[in-house]
């Protein structure tokens, strides 16, 4: 997942909490009449995205398909994207986002409901992966990555192989000063709480503040919160042991096949990473068009090719090379161990309590 | 005179060393063969050819000279014409005071309150709410840059003007404005680099195709190390000591002929 | 005479006034000084459900600047700027004093020296930094290699990193004004003060640092203001273990999305900078009592 | 901006209603190009003009002169428009200026400071106020090097003004006045910035372009001596008002008030009461009157060096001892200090030698004096 952040999070989750505690169902404002034969041609679209998070010739390559025009902006963080949208017309027509956060703007009534005729490419999806807790059915969101938070390590550099969180919360000596954590909040607080045996999504204020004692504990070792260079910091040698995305790992083991990726015995999450259309959108059709695009089977493997993120599209999915599944041991989770984690769910009313918490921790001295 | 105490001097050299040492890392490291940014694997000029085919990169900078282009330009245009109107037609100091304002305020401030008020007014954001936000602090340099000048300047030279038969703004444009040209290009100069570097206030105007070049560093920072960075860093360098000078020297020289 | 007849100042001066002021007090009105009022309004209404704000007098964001949690951070802001500001004068001061003692031709020059790395892009400076800092960059490295160090200093990603960063970013905007004041007319002052057989040290206590102080206030909140108010720096040398002020009010604005407890900080931040300049007002005001009596 | 004609610009205003009125130093009708009628201007609490009226002759030199803060400055910048007026009228050929800004009135002002335009070449800052009339090229350039000629400056024309001394400066800033034309020259402290040399050159210099052009010249000076060796007439201002305007002549010999005779010329000054034919001094007891046309009753005795004569001790009005001689060439003043406690010391001018010296006793005699009041008009 990339949950790219500008900075370590304050108050992410408040919005979200808020958004999903009180609304329940979406798109009460019903579909756009769309037109399933409208000209593409004259249509143009933004899709905002992570950086490297699509092949970089995507865009290209669908309005060459499409004749639809694509202009690629990028976002840093989720919480940019439901800031822009909530502000006003972002010009943003299709939006990658976490599930959770979509499900946050979906109640607010800034997205558009899919239009499942205009994206045959559904059915390539895996069944599991249309009952996910944040949108089941996929009525406002379409998945475009999933996967878990786990440990990604330097083997040469720890000497063993970490297999839980403690490995990471309570590093051993040598390697203490040379791990990083992520510092958004849901995730920042997802090992202590795996760690004690909590929900990564309690609204216990009292589990939480067992958390907040541990990462409060941990913080002395850290070499730093890094949301988005972990991997490359394991490549420098300048880090051992880091808590990361697997994909993500994935970019560090590129240069250095000594990085492996682990999920801790405690256990960890499962996010999905989704695209959706803004209500705001002027040419639903075309966003409609590329969101079917990437469901292409073919498309959707070269996807995951390129950036290394497993996709909830079986057809793509069985089209990947043994070869690279070697390579990137964590690419072949099947659907069956990704599910056997607890995927990510809104924490409602607790929400600024995770906000209070992570900023308690990355305030403490 | 007394001679400078010694503790001074070592200080001096340190202080000099503390500015140019991560400069000078920086242009070492661009040369970097490997594709590391901390750690130096070899020499070659990759970087920089990644550097100059890098699409984004060259939009952003096209983005940031537009930017800082058009918001020097306006501030050069207001901010003379405010700085000569305070020194000429008014004793207000309050007046005064709200045309410097922007440019001591936090960066952070100005940033939050132009993107409160966008949103509030349902303003797109883009490449026109960056440009007004770097216009304002842009506007804000170059009044006090003038203001200054005007200080300095013979207030009769106007009077002769309109004594030989100009009228007010025959007379700004033909006598006030050529002789405050020094600090006019200063101040727009100073706008111009001020806004090549600003980040703050552009992260929080722009829309989400209007990346200037410090978001996309500060991104490519955050998110994509790679030595591509100190190979920018070093041209930025270049470029910036290149523009020194020669704003220097045609200030040199028009401030010694109208001196 | 005639009463009918305005004298013609009136009618051009109001025109020129208009023309003149005009576009520019337009200009700071709708895009400085609106957004500062915007914001001072936000600070006393209510949250909104989804981020931003409702219309609705409240001050409940005020009760929680008073939060310990909020109260530590601001505290800790103002040591952190507070020490970049005594450094930066423990070095400025020296600097600004040599520079202003070398021959006129290389005054020049040491002052394009000081300013240069200022004129060069704000991240990739910061940036090279965390470039040199690092537990595996050069300088780590190097000194390994000197034998100087046996382990890496783990310098980044620490407040004293923060600092460096902060210093390193605002350390001209101390020089300069220092510079000024020290390099004006008044040195022959101190020539006079030694004539007269005041010994060096009594010189600089009475005659160069009296002289230097509005120079040394104006740097010093030329420095303080953009330090308390910065967040790029801790994000890129505090690997976020470090929040100052700057940071909570960017993260109540982009994803807490609380806007009025976001003003509520921006007005406790521009309370300190006007506190700033008052006691600079105050202090220039005596200070040039005392010279010229 | 499109240059209007003159006659469109001044406002024709009603002369019978103000013609006569409180002037007494010439008429309104005849010969009065320029009219200062009854101008007040305080800024403040402080009155620089109080009540002004005079009138400038067409053709004349005239002088404005007073020690400084006595408005004079004012008054030219007044007439030259930078200055607005309180109350009163100026009338430039019978045409009020009231509504005219700088640059629409017929008149020209050189600056004390000449105020050149820096970034501009000798030739540029003369060919200025021509090119904002719109006058055709050819003739800017002609009259221009017509100009110049005349100032004996056609070789700066290519130089800026940092690269003149300051009698060319004054040439250039000068030039840049006549070519207009103007009806009026204004003129601030002309002489003030130039050394004593050039300042004499240039007295000469100027009285010839006045007459060469034909230009009424309005200079204001704090110097008597400019202004007597100068001007055909001379406003003496003090405190706001004119105190006197006079032929240098009438001035020095008909001083007003005892300001004027103190401003205008050395004087010995004795402070008395007039009584039936004597005036008696404070210091010297009973002196003959000789001329008091004013029939002042208490002021000052003022007596010219020139008129005061060396006699034998025992003669002459008063009795003193020489204190100093000072020889000029052509004349030579005699200091004589009298016995009587706190009295003035007295200054005599001899043509050629003295036949005295430092302490011989001396009497002194006069035939003319003239009795003036203290106060200020």
């Amino acid at each position: 997942m990339k949950a790219k952040r500008t900075y370590l999070s304050v108050a992410a989750a408040t919005t979200v909490g808020l958004a999903v505690a009180s609304c329940g169902s979406s798109g009460e404002d019903g579909p756009t009449a769309l037109d399933p034969d409208a000209d593409l041609s004259k249509q143009s679209i933004v899709v905002s995205n992570y950086e490297s998070y699509m092949p970089e010739d995507l865009p290209a390559r669908f309005s060459a398909a499409s004749g639809a025009q694509v202009e690629v902006a990028y976002h840093a963080s989720n919480e940019e994207i439901v800031a822009k949208a909530t502000a006003g017309d972002s010009g943003i027509d299709v939006a990658f986002i976490n599930g959770v956060y979509a499900q946050a703007l979906a109640a607010q009534g800034l997205l558009e409901p899919i239009d499942p005729r205009l994206v045959p490419n559904l059915a390539n999806l895996y069944p599991e992966a249309n009952t996910l807790p944040y949108d089941p059915g996929n009525k406002i969101s379409v998945p475009y990555a999933w996967g878990t938070t786990g440990l990604c390590y330097r083997s040469d550099l720890t000497g063993y192989d970490p297999d839980s969180w403690l490995d990471l919360l309570e590093p051993r000596p040598e390697i203490s000063g040379k791990t990083t954590m992520v510092s958004t909040e849901r995730w920042l607080l997802l090992p202590a709480l795996k760690s004690l045996g909590f929900s990564n999504s309690t609204q216990d204020e009292d589990e939480l503040n067992q958390a907040k004692e541990v990462l409060l504990r941990t913080k002395p070792t850290l070499l730093a919160y890094d949301d988005a260079t972990f991997f490359q910091r394991l490549v420098s040698g300048e880090a051992s042991l880091v808590q990361a995305y697997d994909g993500w790992c994935n970019y560090g083991i590129t240069d250095n096949p000594d990085i492996k990726y682990v999920v801790p015995k405690e256990g960890t999450d499962l996010w999905v990473d989704v695209m959706v259309i803004m209500k705001t959108s002027e040419n639903k059709e075309a966003a409609h068009a590329f969101i079917n695009y990437v469901l292409d089977p073919e498309i959707h493997s070269w996807v995951t090719e390129n950036i290394l993120y497993k996709s909830p599209n079986k057809a793509a999915m069985d089209m990947i090379s043994p070869e690279l599944i070697e390579q990137y041991p964590n690419i072949g989770t099947t659907v069956e161990e990704l599910f056997e984690q607890e995927p990510l769910v809104d924490v409602g009313d607790a929400g600024p309590l995770y906000t209070r918490i992570a900023l308690e921790v990355s305030a403490a001295d | 005179m007394r001679p400078t105490p010694l503790v001074f001097k070592v200080i001096t050299v340190a202080a000099f060393i503390f500015l140019y040492l991560p400069i000078i890392t920086l242009i070492v490291m661009s040369f970097n063969g490997g594709r590391n940014p901390y750690v130096m694997e070899g020499v070659s000029l990759q970087w920089y050819r990644e550097l100059v085919t890098d699409g984004e990169l060259i939009a952003a900078l096209e983005q940031t000279l537009i930017v800082a282009t058009v918001s020097s330009l306006i501030a050069v245009v207001v901010g003379t014409a405010l700085a000569v109107g305070l020194a000429r037609t008014t004793r207000s100091r309050s007046l005064e005071i709200v045309s410097v304002v922007p440019a001591v305020i936090p960066d952070v401030v100005q940033g939050i309150g132009l993107a409160a008020m966008f949103t509030l007014l349902a303003v797109p954001l883009g490449l026109t709410t960056v440009i007004a936000g770097h216009t304002v602090f842009a506007t804000a340099f170059v009044v006090s840059a003038v203001r200054a000048r005007l200080a300095t300047s013979d207030p009769s030279l106007e009077e002769a003007s309109r004594d030989l038969g100009a009228g007010t703004f025959t007379t700004y444009l033909r006598i006030t404005t050529p002789i405050m040209a020094p600090a006019i290009v200063a101040g727009g100069l100073l706008a111009f680099t001020l806004s090549l570097d600003e980040y703050v206030i552009a992260s929080f105007t722009s829309g989400s195709t209007s990346a200037t070049l410090p978001i996309l560093v500060y991104s490519r920072v955050r998110f994509n190390l790679t030595p591509e960075i100190n190979a920018l860093g070093t041209l930025l360098i270049v470029v910036s000591l290149v523009a020194l000078v020669i704003g220097a020297r045609w200030i040199g020289r028009r401030g010694k002929v109208s001196a | 005479m005639p009463a009918q007849k305005a004298h013609w100042q009136s009618r051009s001066r109001r025109r020129a006034r208009a023309g003149l002021l005009g576009p520019g007090l337009l200009l700071m009105a709708v895009l400085s000084i609106a957004p500062l009022v915007l914001v001072i309004a936000y600070a006393f209404m209510t949250r909104g459900r989804f981020g931003g704000v409702v219309p609705g007098f409240s001050l409940d964001s005020w009760a929680r600047v008073l939060e310990p949690i909020y109260l530590g951070v601001l505290w800790n802001s103002i040591v952190v700027a507070t020490i970049t500001t005594l450094l930066a004068l423990a070095i400025g001061f020296p600097v600004a004093f040599v520079i202003s003692r070398l021959p006129p031709q290389w005054r020049m020059v040491a002052l394009v020296a000081v300013v240069l790395p200022f004129w060069t892009n704000f991240l990739i400076r910061t940036y090279a930094w965390v470039v040199l800092l690092n537990d595996v960059g050069p300088m780590n490295k190097g000194l390994a290699e000197l034998g100087v160090i046996s382990e890496p200093l783990g310098l980044l990603y620490s407040e004293p990193a923060v600092i460096i960063g902060l210093l390193y970013s605002y350390l001209p905007l101390m020089i300069l004004p220092i510079y000024a004041s020290l390099s004006s007319s008044e040195r022959e002052i101190a020539e006079a003060a030694s004539d007269l057989g005041a010994r060096p040290w009594r010189v600089f206590r009475d005659v160069y640092i009296p002289l230097s102080v509005p120079g040394i206030i104006l740097g010093g909140i030329f420095v303080f203001v953009p330090s308390i108010g910065n967040f790029v720096i801790p994000d890129l040398m505090g690997g976020g273990k470090s929040v100052l002020l700057g940071n909570v009010i960017r993260d109540q604005y982009l994803t807490a999305r609380d806007w009025p407890f976001g003003s509520v900080l921006i007005l406790v931040m521009l309370a300190i900078l006007v506190a700033l300049f008052a006691a600079q007002a105050v202090a220039s005001r005596r200070l040039t009592g005392k010279l010229t009596r | 901006m499109t240059q209007i004609p003159e006659d469109h610009v001044l406002e024709p205003t009603t002369l019978t209603a103000s013609a006569g009125a409180g002037d007494d130093s010439g008429s309104a009708v005849e010969g009065g190009l320029l009219e200062v009628r009854g101008v007040r201007r305080a800024f403040g609490a402080v009155v620089a003009l109080d009540d002004v009226n005079l009138t400038i002759r067409d053709n004349e030199f005239f002088a404005l002169l007073g020690p400084s803060g006595c408005g004079k400055t004012t008054l030219l910048r007044a007439i030259a428009g930078f200055e607005v007026i309180d109350s009163g009228e100026i009338l430039l050929g019978g045409e009020d200026l009231h509504s005219s800004p700088p640059e629409r009135r017929p008149v020209n002002l050189m600056f004390q400071s000449y105020a050149l335009f820096p970034h501009m070449t000798v030739a540029k800052n003369i060919a200025y106020g021509l090119e904002r009339e719109r006058r055709p090229r050819a003739e800017v350039a002609e009259r221009v090097a017509t100009v110049m000629a005349a100032m004996q400056i056609s070789e700066l024309a290519k130089r800026r003004p940092s690269q003149l001394s300051g009698g060319q400066q004054q040439r250039v800033a000068l030039a840049r006045a006549i070519v207009k034309r103007p009806r009026l020259l204004l003129l601030d402290e002309p002489l003030s910035a130039l050394d004593r040399q050039v300042r004499l050159e240039m007295r000469v210099e100027l009285k010839r372009l006045q007459h060469e052009f034909g230009i009424t010249f309005v200079m204001v000076t704090h110097d008597q001596e400019e202004a007597l060796s100068m001007a055909d007439r001379v406003a003496v201002m003090a405190a706001g008002r004119v105190q006197q305007l006079d032929t240098p002549v009438g001035l020095y010999r008909n001083p007003a008030n005892l300001f004027v005779a103190g401003f205008v010329g050395a004087s010995n000054l004795l402070v008395g009461v007039v009584r039936a034919n004597t005036f008696d001094s404070e210091h010297f007891g009973s002196l003959p009157l000789p001329s008091n046309p004013k029939g002042v009753a208490r002021g000052h005795l003022v007596l010219r060096p020139e008129d005061v004569r060396i006699v034998a001790p025992g003669e002459g009005h008063v009795q003193a001892v020489v204190s100093d001689v000072q020889f000029h060439g052509a004349a030579t003043t005699v200091l004589a200090t009298s016995s009587v406690p706190g009295a003035p010391m007295l200054v005599a001018m001899v043509t050629g030698l003295a036949q005295v010296t430092p302490g011989d006793r001396v009497g002194l005699h006069w035939d003319t004096g003239l009795v003036v009041e203290d106060a200020l008009a």
